[in-house]
């Protein structure tokens, strides 16, 4: 079937662009990098097409890649139907952000470097899609990691930008760190690496192993997936552009971690333990990072918390059992949150890099076209039925209902929450005064185009992909009696929260202040998010730097490592020293040693029976 | 006769015959060398030792050998005198592999018209021929004397270069024929046993084969020191290059290893490209004809010549060349002759024919400068030798 | 027919090395050293001929050919560096060549 | 016949080889040296190694010996003087030379004495030497290619006037 080309693609593009781009005029630029991504977007729908219906997984192994005592890892790539949805996300959606960035990226410098590394995450991303094994899966991981690090600096003279790019990578390294232990302890249970094997031989392990493996994953899962406590990078690496944030940052290298819990659902479904950590993580993160997300200004670091608040709903999904409702969400959340981060690179664009919300305001007449987008991609994470987001946020509460109340409660919350900000910012953007001082103008066509498309898909998607039924035999079933009050309460949380937001930023604008002045501690707690990053730093970041400096710096490196090698030269110079009396300078003399050592060596030999 | 001691009589009767027939052939080419490039000149040439010039060649050869022997007192004397021997032994050890004809029955014995056969013969005689350049750089520097050793640093250096188009040229053949032996090499372009072939079996009609024959010529004009290539002689520069100081039978030593040098490397273009001693067509077709109507015709005009004399003596030595002619070509005709005779023919007209090229191009080009000598064999030669080595590599091994 | 003993040739490369050692460290002039070089290097070859020989093992042969390709580069650039040194020190004395002292 | 050929031939390579170590003059050590090539090729037939010996003569005697000669008539290279500087190589030199040779002598007398004959061995023919070396010897024979083509370019730089 040709599995290879689909990532196949992107990477040609990565390696024209990164290697001749310079030279290349950006209509050159745009049709390779685009044009490769739209091919692998037309390849994917075509394998899709001819190995329907997939009920089934394809396994296709190029070579093998590593082959070492009982060790054999193969450079294989499968596709079954949880591959298929992601495929059709990854590069559907990564078309649509690609076409989307010509327009956004036309005035900035670097434009072939950055849709090389476009392509270069795309190639890993559909990578860590297709890998039929945990360390191919890895590579797609780490480099998509890496591709991450390398946008989010792509203003790489900005201090803040590559801060935040490094700091992104550097957390990620504690959530790798788990992923590869638990990848050992796969191949030390199963002695393999392949996912179909993990799968076949799951039931039969002993719990705490998979335990064990399962919330190892979930450490490198939490990292990818930016949930607590692990969540920190996310809101920084807003930084990169925008359309970065959109690919990347929302639809989906963050969902990366929830893609690999589904995928490794065999090992969770025999490990409640670990999968209740899922859940109370999903939960905990969803609520805090929407807390958050209330009282952000800057209209980016909204959509950043909630998309972290999203992930947690992901997860929560995955915790309860209900794998499909988490890809549902995964892939409704892709379409409305790349929507809101792109319509936001729109608002941006027109009011050429203002970002604060606190400097929009009545910009719904003059960007029409981008408020009724934003608008419906505001509906749809609201939860209003019957909208995408309604569908699989449902799905996913229902679930955990099923599992324990507290967190339907939790997570219902959480969605009025939600409705609150997204709608909050909606106001602050575009009702009320123009409180800026540039001249808002509409974006070109190019980027309006994929919005319009973005937008149906969050009006419709949820109707028109019905992820669970396509997954129902995927997973194991976790049947959620359907029940409407349920449904009916969640909804009316989104509305609620939608009514406070017009009342407090529409109807009455000066009700948001006293609020907040009302119940000032806790304002100020949230506004700063906690102080999570002042108390990471002074737990975890200075210590280990502190200690670093003093004790493996200081001591064991310039101390312990460089005596030894610096004596080991000293004691070598006084022996050179002694001995160099022999050398005469004279090769005649050199060779006579030669000779004698010869003899030495033959009589050696003799004495010892060697020559025969 | 037991085998042995009938292999060792046969081999000393052929050494003895190939010796001899070298040997005039040598002191003849010089006398042919002189009269073509005479008549390319629009001269007689030499002409009054014998009738039309025939005994010249002797009379050099007395000369050389009655000339005084000088030996100048400022040479190094053991390997002032061991370099015309190096030089003349080399060149006439090439001819020993050499075949001149297929297998052939002498007096019920079978044996090759060849001393012998190695299964290596081709590299044979170019380690031979590599042994060669001592001759010319040993002589040049034992002279002590800056003409020959500049003559000698000079040719020696032309000669190394020249090597590695060469054998490079050659080794193109043989990949086409698969072998190493100069015998099975002809054995190859002679056609299916039972079919013989045409010339278009050769292998300069191979392909494009054509390319390494002429690279094969032109670098073995330049091992041999001829012009276009005869810097180490260049006389307006260098006196007579690396043997200016020779003279006498020493002297004659190099000349007679020149010649031999043409000889062999002719030969080597005969056995590689053109087929040896196949005739261009079957027999059947009448190619053992040819060689009788050549003499035949040959005869008839000397005898018409001499029944119409431009000159006095010519009525007398024309007839008798044409009388001697008439009777080669019935020679040629006698059945028992034709096994070995027109084998022999062929070669020898292919040889004659490549000799004739060297005096040509001798009459006809002027000499290099010696930086475009060297820039035209490593800048030009040599590439185009390896890119048709590859390219016939990869045919031969793809085909 | 009589047989050569194997071990003939393998003493005649013996000497043969041996003679090349003897050159290399009683000879002063470095192109003849050099030379030295060669002789022992063609003393080996033999052996390894000879071995090939008792092995009935082509390997033999063609270490001796590496040998060679190996002697070819060496005399190569051997040569260069000697004519790179005369022309700084207009010597070939290898005494007078001792600047790596001190 | 075999016995009389390596008889002679042994002779003359050892007499060449003696000749490059006494000889005084580096051009008549370099032609005694290619009378040692030369009869050494002569024993490589011998010993069925008929390739090789034609390699010998083309390689040694026809490029590495014309290189040692052009060097010599270059760089004019004259006699020997006959003092020497080095007393390590004559005290410790000869004693350890002799003892060297002795043993090597010796322990290969010690070797279980086999005839060698020609014909004895035909696997050395250019077919045989050309398929070991492109199966099993290929890596080997490409490092060599890599090695030559590093000799070239350090011979061009050194032979270069400014350095």
């Amino acid at each position: 079937m040709l599995l290879w080309l689909i990532p196949v693609f992107p990477l040609a593009g990565f390696a024209i662009n990164g290697l001749f781009g310079r030279r290349f005029p950006k209509a050159a630029v745009n049709a390779i990098a685009i044009g490769s991504v739209l091919l692998s977007f037309l390849w994917v729908l075509k394998t899709l097409a001819a190995a329907a219906p997939l009920n089934a997984a394809v396994t296709e192994r190029y070579f093998t890649w590593i082959q070492s005592g009982s060790l054999s890892i193969g450079c294989d790539m499968t596709v079954d139907r949880l591959t298929a949805v992601m495929l059709l996300v990854v590069t559907g959606i990564g078309s649509l952000i690609h076409i989307y960035s010509i327009g956004y990226m036309a005035h900035e410098g670097g434009y072939y470097r950055f849709f090389a590394y476009m392509n270069l995450f795309m190639f890993f991303m559909l990578t860590l899609v297709l890998a039929a094994n945990y360390l191919l899966l890895f590579v797609g991981w780490e480099g998509v990691g890496l591709c991450s690090y390398l946008l989010i600096g792509f203003y790489f003279d900005k201090k803040f930008a590559t801060d935040a790019g490094n700091k992104a990578f550097i957390v990620n390294r504690i959530g790798d760190f788990g992923f590869s232990l638990g990848a050992f302890l796969i191949f030390k249970q199963f002695g393999s690496l392949d996912i179909a094997v993990m799968s076949a031989h799951a039931a039969g392990a002993p719990t705490g192993m998979l335990t064990a493996i399962g919330l190892l994953l979930l450490l490198g899962a939490c990292g990818k997936s930016a949930q607590i406590p692990l969540y920190v990078w996310l809101p920084d690496a807003m930084a990169g552009p925008t359309p970065v944030s959109a690919l990347i940052h929302a639809a989906t290298m963050v969902t990366a971690g929830v893609y690999m819990t589904a995928r490794s659902w065999p090992i969770y479904v025999h490990a409640p333990d670990a999968m209740q950590m899922i859940a109370i993580i999903g939960t905990a993160t969803a609520f805090f990072a929407a807390t958050i997300g209330l009282a952000q200004n800057d209209i980016k670091k909204v959509f950043a918390y909630s998309t972290v608040s999203q992930l947690g709903y992901m997860f929560v999904g995955v915790g309860v059992g209900a794998f499909s409702a988490g890809i549902y969400h995964l892939m409704t959340h892709a379409f409305f949150k790349a929507l809101l981060f792109l319509g936001s690179g729109s608002v941006i664009h027109a009011l050429s890099g203002e970002q604060d919300m606190r400097h929009m305001g009545g910009l719904r007449g003059k960007i029409p076209w981008t408020f009724w987008v934003m608008m419906c991609a505001a509906v749809a994470i609201a939860g209003v039925p019957p909208f995408a987001g309604f569908w699989s946020k449902d799905a996913i509460l229902l679930a955990a209902y099923a599992h324990a109340p507290w967190m339907y409660w939790a997570g219902t919350f959480t969605a009025g929450l939600t409705a609150f900000y997204v709608f909050r910012a909606i106001f602050m953007t575009f009702f009320g005064e123009y409180r800026g001082h540039h001249h808002p103008h509409e974006s070109p066509a190019v980027m309006m185009a994929p919005l319009v498309v973005l937008a149906a898909l969050s009006l419709a998607g949820g109707v028109l992909f019905k992820v669970p039924d396509y997954l129902s035999a995927f997973f194991p079933a976790r049947e959620a009696p359907e029940d409407m009050s349920l449904m009916a309460i969640s909804t009316a949380a989104g509305l609620i929260g939608i009514a406070l937001a017009y009342l407090m930023y529409v109807a009455k604008p000066a009700l948001a202040d006293s609020f907040a002045a009302s119940v000032k501690g806790l304002y100020w707690l949230v506004y700063n998010k906690y102080f999570v990053d002042e108390v990471y730093d002074a737990v975890v970041v200075n210590p280990v730097v502190e200690g670093s400096r003093a004790v493996l710096w200081k001591g064991i490196d310039a101390g312990l490592i460089d005596g030894t090698v610096n004596g080991t030269g000293a004691r070598a110079r006084d022996i050179g020293s002694f001995l160099r009396l022999w050398q005469s300078g004279n090769i005649r003399s050199y060779a006579t040693w030669v000779l004698f050592g010869g003899v030495l060596l033959i009589v050696a030999m003799g004495l010892a029976g060697g020559a025969r | 006769m037991d085998a042995s001691t009938a292999f060792y009589v046969i081999s000393l009767i052929k050494i003895l015959v190939v010796f001899a027939v070298l040997m005039t052939t040598l002191a003849y080419l010089q006398w042919i060398e002189r009269k073509v490039i005479a008549h390319i000149q629009v001269r007689p040439g030499p002409y009054f030792v014998g009738p039309h010039g025939l005994l010249q060649p002797l009379a050099d050869v007395v000369k050389l050998i009655t000339k005084e022997d000088l030996l100048p007192p400022y040479v190094n004397k053991p390997i002032y005198l061991a370099a015309p021997f190096i030089a003349v032994s080399m060149a006439l050890l090439s001819i020993s592999v050499i075949p001149f004809g297929p297998k052939i029955d002498v007096f019920g014995y079978q044996t090759y018209m060849q001393l012998t056969d190695l299964n290596i013969g081709v590299l044979f005689i170019l380690a031979v021929s590599s042994v060669g350049v001592y001759g010319v750089a040993l002589a040049g520097w034992s002279s002590n004397n800056k003409y020959a050793l500049l003559g000698a640093l000079r040719s020696s250096a032309q000669m190394i270069s020249y090597e590695l188009p060469l054998s490079l040229a050659i080794a193109a053949p043989l990949l086409i024929s698969n072998t190493l032996s100069l015998r099975q090499l002809v054995v190859t372009q002679g056609g299916a046993p039972g079919h013989p072939g045409t010339f278009w079996n050769w292998n300069l009609f191979h392909g494009w084969q054509w390319i390494s024959f002429i690279i094969f010529l032109i670098a073995a004009f330049a091992e041999t020191n001829r012009v276009p290539f005869d810097l180490a002689e260049a006389e307006n520069e260098l006196v007579a290059g690396f043997h200016t100081e020779y003279s006498s039978m020493k002297f004659a030593s190099f000349f007679m290893a020149e010649y031999a040098n043409m000889i062999t490397v002719s030969c080597m273009a005969v056995l590689l490209f053109l087929g040896g001693w196949v005739a261009p067509w079957p027999a059947k077709y009448g190619s053992g004809l040819v060689p009788v109507a050549v003499f035949a015709l040959s005869g008839l005009i000397a005898l018409y010549h001499g029944l119409h004399p431009a000159r006095r003596m010519d009525r007398f030595s024309l007839p008798v060349v044409g009388v001697v002619f008439l009777i080669v070509a019935a020679v040629f005709l006698a059945p028992f002759t034709q096994s070995w005779l027109l084998p022999l023919f062929w070669f020898c007209a292919k040889v004659g024919l490549i000799l004739f090229a060297f005096i040509w191009v001798r009459g006809t080009l002027p000499r290099f400068r010696y930086d475009q000598l060297m820039v035209f064999t490593w800048k030009f030669l040599f590439p185009i030798a390896v890119m048709n080595l590859l390219v016939t590599g990869l045919v031969v091994a793809l085909v | 027919m009589q047989q050569v003993p194997q071990s003939w040739f393998l003493v005649l490369s013996a000497l043969l090395f041996a003679l090349g050692v003897a050159g290399f460290l009683f000879r002063r002039n470095i192109v003849t050293v050099f030379m030295s070089i060669e002789l022992m290097l063609n003393a080996v070859n033999l052996s390894f001929i000879t071995f090939a020989y008792q092995h009935k093992d082509v390997g033999g042969q063609l270490s001796a050919f590496f040998v060679m390709v190996v002697a070819a580069a060496e005399a190569a650039v051997g040569l260069a560096i000697i004519l790179t040194v005369f022309k700084n020190r207009e010597t070939l004395n290898i005494d007078d060549i001792s600047s790596m002292k001190n | 016949m075999d016995v009389i050929l390596f008889l002679i031939f042994a002779a003359i390579s050892l007499v060449c080889a003696v000749n490059v170590v006494i000889q005084p003059h580096p051009i008549s050590s370099a032609i005694s040296l290619i009378g040692v090539m030369g009869s050494l090729a002569v024993l490589y037939l011998l010993l069925g190694a008929e390739f090789i010996a034609a390699a010998q003569v083309i390689v040694y005697a026809g490029a590495v010996m014309v290189l040692f000669l052009f060097v010599i008539m270059l760089l004019n290279a004259g006699r020997e003087t006959a003092q020497s500087k080095s007393e390590t190589a004559h005290l410790l030199g000869v004693p350890a030379l002799l003892v060297f040779a002795l043993l090597l002598a010796y322990f290969l007398r010690q070797r279980p004495e086999e005839g060698v004959h020609f014909g004895g061995f035909t696997g050395g023919s250019a077919e045989a030497v050309g398929r070991a070396l492109f199966t099993a010897y290929l890596l080997p024979f490409e490092v060599v290619s890599v090695l030559i083509l590093i000799a070239i370019v350090g011979a061009i730089v050194l032979a270069r006037k400014e350095i």
